[in-house]
């Protein structure tokens, strides 16, 4: 009697093991997971981390990130990584801004050398019309495009590495960002654009004056969300992205165009770098020719923390958003330590740390239960 | 296997919590009616930032106030960010040292809409659309003041010869050395007769690559004998290229290079006294610390939500004439005999 | 067949480096003729020295297919802390080299213990142990800067037979790397690491050890850099080797290595690069030429060298697929 | 009788639940062959790896020259004298032979820890000699043709003084020439009284080489015994547990007249030189040359993958100067690739998302959108698994690098057939695989064949073309020096041919040489 007991208490132990295991280890939201987690208990520490204002801030930081992070996971995926992301949204931010500013001071900008040609007094060429907004965004993700193409090209025409590729447009965008713009900042930016990064849907009331609640950058996010998830789930583009990903030879041969395949992808990077420069630029009501020049690590951080791969072939939208969750939440958590700020970074490494460790625990479990390769070639 | 590798993942888990909660908690104020004001700003590379980031977090919290430092390492949007927190934490003041100018209308709007007290030190919101209290020093014009002696000194010396300048050029994505070279360019136009055409030399405000371009710059044109630098902080990597050329000399000495930079630390002030610099433009940082503190304060104190107010920090030019009298007004001046 | 020609072909295109390096240098000595002066050739060494020796540490890394993004942070923190001794208790230049190497030691060994011993991915332990490096750093140093006294920049400036220290430095640092890659089992099992860990498992090479020990060095060289660097520079500040991680990897897959492990050499290769990095800004700045403009010319300047490199490979590439039939 | 050198005693190995191997008892004595057999997954590799030291065996134990030995990595067998050359080589193709001879173990200058290279060079040669070949140690591997290489890594087994050698699959990828060598080669090994563990497919080899013979089936020792106990048929049958009455299907249906794909005087200089020939409906074609013959170049060439100088390739009537892959495909060809590993599958990714990766043009939904309609593709694709009987748990989670070598082939041949090609040429299309994969393969191409498609069969094992094929086409040197009508197939003459390499006129000129 006793002993049965005792058995189907250990079963039922075991079968407790196997779901945990079974639903949070081994799930691959499981750095969603401990994102929770470490919310909840952080919370304990610090109700203020749980604030409406707080959320709302966690909500307007995550957005443009998760942009700029899905369009690196394309290039992930086809085993190429873009270093020029950052350029890209310099670069795009200042041609924006020229074009849909409505009056640049003289002062500043009478050496610049499109100055009289392109854009006055009166701001750019769709300076002050009613559609300069939809047309400075457009202008903006056009640009992104082309250069990301251009990266794309190189790669796959010109068979130059990668790193070296993005690297170098790194260097040559922000260089150029500078130039065309004289280091100045432009303003004077349509009330319209401003507000895809400053405005909310929904407000509530706090302490202090409200907050917003879902900020526009949300919904330009979103979208751009679903049509990634939906290119690579549901789309035969997709399904080529991971075939050269995986193995480029075996791609080729059996009739992937390749080379278009990798163009799509750093384009695709390069457009979402506007995208996010169209958020942040708006954020900062002004187009920056140094605008996102150390959020490098950050993406690519985000991107393989959330468990894509830098080797290509392995990517989801999903995992580019836990990233990203993990990696502002873990910022803004810092902050509301109010640790010195010397602290926060190393901190912030510890994390990243135990973060990857945690995962790594997590795939030896489950190699422990799937067979290896090696186990059924035999 | 997996029951240990499971417990392990719950014990990091748990541990990596508490560490951070642990911080947390140590970090918890006990009195709660105490001002906290959140201090950001955007990295500490010179010396004339960790002086001023120094002066302030210390008179506050002598003061008994609660400061919440925030570090944006030059990055626009991460301060925006960082101010939000700040104001999430519904701190009662802000200070900050933006990134540039647009990015500070930003995050004064952003504190305006909290109704929170922001005053902005040393660089200017680029309009005034928010209202903050502002402390600016005019870079142009110091410069201008910096090198407009250094002009007098060769017109003096040279005896109606030409001189080859050369400007160390700050970074240009900071608005604030982009006024230098403006400041010193003005006073290279005044006097077209006395100068040939400038070397500009890119520091990026890195010593590293000031080194390097510096030494390939005098490589290309040894004969170089004004030389200005737009942050004093970069005297230890001027020196190290000139001395081995044998153009390291005081002011009296023979192939002595006409020295100007701007900022007016220590090391300038002792370069100064020891007479190998002849002037340097001097920001008055003690002076912008206080007022800003004292305005804030005041603010917080009467209750307003958005106050406004642009002070100015005339600033100065401390040459080997006026040394003398001002030195004791040069913050780096100060800050050597504090410690 | 033409097999002359083709020899004359590979033999220029296997020395494409060495061909874009004289281009440049050429080139920028046209535009402005003490360019091509040897003292110029010697500042250019004197400068792309520490970005070299770090270079070398990185191209070792590089070499077992893994990346070191926290050289950067390494060189802050250590030279940092050997700066503050010798503030506070006036330590000797030589006892302060030894604590600047011993603090990049133990980065090296963190680094390798997560690699090897935890199975981290080698990007996400150097982005993590880059972070907490800066934050330790400015923990030490209150992010004030650090001044080194003048036994150490004496030696930035000082001359062994007319040549740099630096320079000399990054010689021996370069001549021993070059040795231990080439002459020695640690080095061929690197390489060999690199190309597949699986199969050196197999061939009964003790990978964990030969990926700990490259992280060792990289990080033991990178405070090195770190050092000569600040015996040139004078002093620290808290900006101190940032972004120097992508220099340094630029430098190393300029010179034809791979991020993907097994392909790269030190001679000439990586050194090559740190020097045609530095000599195309030293040339801008020589030439005079407009600030805003510098970056972009020298960007395109090192895509072209990438392409011409790129060029090569596969132009190589497809004689070796003609060769494979004739050896038959 | 001498001593048994090594034992297996009850040895048993489960992966998760699945039998690899159940209770192995094995004797093999010193200076003799022992030849492994078996169909893949019955456990062959397992137990040289458990062996060779690469994983552990779960119950029983292995006794060396009577002492109990166990290796918990590859190196300890190494040191215990037991060299296992793995079917894909392990050789590093970037580094030396020189290199790969010594990467453990460097002759050393005195106590420095510097490379001792003239020592290094000299025992090198040596080493190399005792394979007699004669290359330079400073080759490059990547250079060395794949006999090279099999021999390198046994001579690195030597030098070790490997008293054991396992052989996996040696001969798979060596031409007939480079066989011999190597068998003379295992002869001479086995006279110096060294063992060897000799594992393969090609049943002729083993029943030459092998003293004593082990057949293994799902994880057990079916039947042991002398070589002359067995012959090719009580092998495969112990092998299957069935007998397969005939390796190769009865031809039924001819080919017709309709040429499907004509070549006309390809050449591409060091590669191939003036290839023309004519690949009629319903015709299997052999392709027979040696390794470097231009065998494989000529599929690649073929298939678009490879540019080439002068000469016409017309498929079904629309002839192309550039050819890509791409191009290809739209005119119905597929090319089943030597390589699987490399240049035939994903081996991370799925069965089927491997099998659907040509096909998916052809399910486009929107052509805007270029979506997939993932239902028609599941369909297809189940049937296709299911008529292609490949074995997996489950072809849309099963990683095809988890399956055999056989299913893996199948997997690539689904993959095309999906795309319904008219034209397939098949590159060593059943390299690797075992007997029953085989069998499967062949009558696979068997139908094609009869449904009225090309193809055209590459491969280096002649028995497998005069199996199948209806006409032969002999390779050498890049050039065709010989056409055979199946009627006038004869072993002699077509070695000769493909030996000798002088061009002869084959009798059938319909099959275009004059065109």
């Amino acid at each position: 009697m006793q002993s049965s007991d005792s058995v189907t208490s250990q079963t039922r132990l075991a079968c407790l093991r196997e779901v945990v295991i079974g639903r949070v280890l081994l799930s691959d939201s499981f750095v969603l997971f401990l994102s929770v987690a470490y919310f909840l208990v952080l919370w304990i520490f610090l109700p203020r981390l749980g604030s409406a204002r707080n959320l709302s801030n966690l909500s307007s930081n995550i957005w443009p990130l998760l942009v700029l992070v899905i369009g690196q996971m394309f290039v992930l995926i086809v085993g190429g990584i873009d270093l020029s992301q950052t350029s890209v949204m310099a670069i795009t931010s200042v041609c924006g801004a020229l074009m849909m500013t409505s009056g640049l001071d003289p002062e500043l900008f009478a050496r610049n050398p499109l100055w009289g040609v392109l854009i006055g007094e009166q701001g750019g060429p769709a300076g002050g019309s009613a559609a300069a907004a939809p047309v400075g965004i457009a202008f903006m993700l056009a640009i992104g495009m082309l250069i990301g193409s251009a990266n794309g090209l190189a790669v796959a025409r010109l068979k130059m590495p990668p790193f070296m590729v993005t690297l170098v447009s790194m260097f040559f965008f922000s260089g150029l960002a500078i130039f065309i713009t004289r280091s100045e900042n432009v303003r004077n930016l349509p009330d319209a654009f401003l507000a895809i990064g400053q405005s909310y849907l929904g407000r509530v009331p706090t302490g202090r004056g409200s907050v917003g609640l879902v900020p526009y950058s949300f919904f330009a996010a979103l979208a751009l969300a679903v049509a990634a998830w939906f290119v690579l789930a549901r789309t035969i583009l997709g399904r080529w992205l991971y075939a050269v990903g995986m193995n480029r030879r075996a791609a080729t041969v059996s009739g992937v165009p390749t080379d278009r395949v990798i163009v799509w992808a750093y384009a695709v990077s390069g457009f979402c770098a506007a995208l996010g420069s169209v958020l942040y630029s708006s954020r900062l009501g002004a187009g920056r020719p140094t605008l996102g020049e150390n959020v490098l690590l950050d993406v690519i951080g985000a991107a393989v923390i959330g468990g894509i791969s830098l080797f290509g072939g392995k990517g989801k939208v999903r995992w580019a958003f836990y990233g990203v969750l993990f990696f502002v939440l873990l910022d803004s958590s810092l902050y509301m330590l109010n640790l010195k700020f010397y602290t926060v970074n190393i901190v912030k490494g510890v994390v990243i740390l135990v973060a990857a460790l945690l995962d790594v625990l997590r795939n030896r479990i489950r190699l422990g239960r799937a067979p290896t390769g090696r186990a059924v070639a035999a | 296997m997996n029951m240990k590798t499971l417990l392990l993942t719950v014990a990091l888990l748990g541990a990596l919590d508490v560490v951070v909660g642990g911080l947390s908690c140590s970090r918890r104020v006990p009195i709660e009616d105490q001002l906290t004001i959140c201090f950001g700003f955007q990295d500490l590379e010179t010396e004339f930032w960790v002086a001023g980031h120094k002066a302030i977090t210390e008179t506050l919290r002598a003061k008994g106030i609660r400061v919440l430092e925030r570090n944006a390492n030059q990055d626009a949007n991460r301060q925006l960010e960082q101010i939000r927190d700040a104001i999430a934490q519904e701190v009662n003041g802000i200070i900050i040292i933006p990134q540039d100018g647009e990015s500070a209308v930003t995050i004064v709007g952003e504190a305006n809409r909290a109704g929170i007290p922001i005053a902005v030190f040393n660089r200017p919101p680029s309009d005034r659309s928010n209202p903050a209290l502002v402390i600016v020093a005019d870079n142009e014009k110091i410069a201008d003041e910096a090198v407009a002696y250094m002009a007098k000194v060769a017109r003096e010396k040279g005896e109606g010869r030409k001189w080859k300048p050369l400007i160390v050029v700050g970074d240009l994505g900071d608005r604030n050395a982009v006024a230098r070279r403006k400041g010193f360019f003005n006073v290279m136009e005044r006097n077209p007769d006395l100068f040939e055409t400038p070397i500009e030399v890119p520091s990026k405000w890195d010593p590293a690559t000031t080194l390097a371009n510096l030494e390939a710059a005098l490589q290309a044109n040894p004969d170089v004998d004004f030389l200005f630098t737009s942050s004093d902080f970069l005297y230890p990597q001027i020196k190290a290229v000139l001395e081995p050329l044998g153009k390291w000399k005081k002011i009296d000495e023979p192939g002595h290079v006409i020295l100007g930079g701007l900022d007016g630390d220590s090391t300038a002030y002792k370069l100064m006294k020891e007479g190998y610099v002849d002037a340097t433009g001097v920001q008055d940082l003690f002076f912008e610390a206080n007022t800003i503190m004292e305005a804030l304060l005041a603010a917080i104190e009467a209750g307003e939500k958005m106050p406004e107010k642009w002070m100015d920090d005339p600033g100065f030019a401390l040459t080997q004439e006026n040394m003398a009298e001002r030195a004791d007004e040069m913050w780096g001046y100060r800050v050597l005999h504090d410690e | 067949m033409g097999s002359l020609r083709q020899g004359t072909l590979t033999a220029v295109l296997r020395n494409v480096p060495i061909v874009m390096f004289m281009g440049t240098f050429v080139v920028f000595g046209l535009l402005a003729p003490r360019f091509l002066e040897y003292q110029s050739l010697e500042n250019i060494a004197k400068q792309a020295s520490y970005i070299g020796i770090i270079a070398v540490g990185e191209t070792v890394v590089l070499l077992t297919a893994g990346i070191d993004l926290s050289v950067g942070s390494n060189m802050y923190v250590s030279a940092v802390a050997a700066g503050l001794l010798m503030e506070r208790f006036a330590i000797s230049p030589l006892l302060a080299l030894l604590v600047c190497l011993t603090v990049g030691l133990l980065f090296g060994l963190l680094n390798a213990f997560a690699v090897t011993r935890l199975h981290i991915l080698p990007f996400v332990v150097t982005l993590a142990t880059q972070f907490a490096g800066r934050g330790l750093g400015w923990m030490l140093s209150k992010s004030r800067a650090v001044t080194f006294p003048q036994s150490v920049t004496g030696l930035g400036a000082a001359e062994l037979l007319g040549i740099p220290v630096p320079v000399v430095i990054f010689a021996i640092v370069v001549l021993v790397a070059w040795v231990v890659l080439t002459r020695t089992t640690l080095g061929r099992q690197i390489y060999a690491v690199g190309h597949g860990l699986e199969a050196a498992r197999k061939a009964g090479i003790d990978t964990r050890r030969v990926q700990a020990t490259a992280y060792v060095i990289c990080g033991v060289l990178a405070s090195l850099g770190g050092f000569v660097s600040v015996a040139q520079l004078g002093n620290v500040n808290s900006g101190f080797g940032q972004m120097v991680e992508f220099q340094a990897i630029a430098a190393a897959v300029l010179g034809g290595a791979s991020l993907f492990g097994g392909i790269g050499n030190v001679f000439p290769g990586t050194v090559l690069g740190a020097l045609l990095i530095q000599m195309v800004w030293a040339g801008l700045v020589a030439t005079r030429t407009d600030l805003y403009l510098q970056p972009l010319i020298a960007a395109a300047i090192i895509f072209l060298a990438v392409l011409l490199d790129s060029i090569r490979n596969t132009v190589l590439a497809r004689l070796g697929r003609h060769n494979i039939r004739v050896e038959e | 009788m001498s001593e048994p050198i090594l034992q297996f005693e009850h040895v048993s190995k489960n992966f998760f639940g699945a039998m690899a191997l159940h209770d192995i008892t094995l004797t093999v004595r010193p200076g003799t062959v022992l030849g492994l057999v078996g169909e893949n997954g019955a456990g062959k590799s397992t137990l040289m790896n458990i062996l060779g030291g690469v994983i552990a065996a779960d119950e029983g134990q292995i006794r060396l020259k009577g002492k109990l030995y166990s290796a918990g990595s590859p190196a300890d067998a190494t040191r215990a004298d037991i060299a296992f050359i793995h079917q894909e080589l392990n050789l590093f193709s970037h580094l030396s032979i020189l290199d790969n001879l010594f990467i453990d173990r460097f002759p050393r200058i005195g106590r420095t820890p510097l490379i001792h290279r003239r020592e290094a060079v000299r025992r090198a040669k040596e080493a190399l000699a005792a394979v007699n070949l004669s290359i330079s140690p400073r080759t490059q591997v990547d250079r060395l043709t794949p006999g090279q290489k099999q021999l390198v890594e046994i001579a690195k087994a030597l030098h070790g003084g490997a008293q054991i050698i396992i052989l996996d699959e040696p001969t798979t990828s060596l031409t007939s020439r480079e066989t011999e060598r190597l068998f003379a080669l295992i002869e001479r090994l086995r006279r110096e009284g060294r063992t060897i563990l000799y594992i393969s497919h090609v049943l002729a080899d083993v029943l030459r080489l092998a003293d004593e013979i082990a057949v293994l089936r799902d994880g057990k020792v079916v039947r042991t015994g002398a070589r002359d106990e067995f012959d090719i048929d009580t092998m495969i049958a112990a092998m299957v547990g069935r007998q397969i009455d005939q390796l190769h299907p009865i031809r039924r249906g001819k080919p017709g007249d309709k040429v499907l794909m004509s070549v006309a005087g390809v050449t591409e200089p060091g590669i191939v030189k003036d290839i023309s020939f004519d690949l009629h409906e319903g015709e299997i074609l052999g392709l027979f040359g040696l390794m470097g013959s231009g065998r494989t170049e000529l599929g690649r060439i073929l298939f678009g993958l490879d540019p080439f100088r002068s000469g016409t390739i017309d498929v079904c009537g629309q002839p192309r100067r550039r050819r890509t892959a791409r191009r290809s495909i739209a005119g119905g060809m597929a090319f089943v690739t030597e390589d699987r590993r490399e240049e035939g599958l994903l081996m991370e990714a799925s069965v089927a998302e491997n099998m659907a990766l040509v096909a998916l043009t052809n399910y486009r939904r929107n052509r805007v959108l270029g979506t997939v309609d993932q239902l028609a593709l599941r369909r297809a694709l189940d049937e296709m698994t299911a008529s292609l009987k490949i074995k997996c748990v489950n072809p849309r989670t099963n990683a095809v690098k988890s399956l055999s070598g056989g299913n893996q082939q199948k997997t690539v041949i689904g993959k095309w057939l999906l795309r319904r090609p008219t034209v397939c040429i098949l590159d060593e299309p059943t390299r690797g695989i075992d007997v029953g994969a085989k069998c499967e393969v062949y009558s696979i191409i068997n139908d094609l064949a009869d449904r009225g498609n090309g193809l055209l069969c590459i491969s280096s094992e002649l028995d497998e073309l005069i199996g199948i094929c209806d006409f032969l086409l002999v390779m050498s040197k890049g050039q065709i020096c010989g056409r055979f009508r199946r009627d006038e197939f004869d072993e002699e003459r077509i070695l000769a041919a493909a030996f000798e390499g002088h061009v002869e006129r084959g009798p059938r000129d319909s099959s275009g040489a004059s065109n």
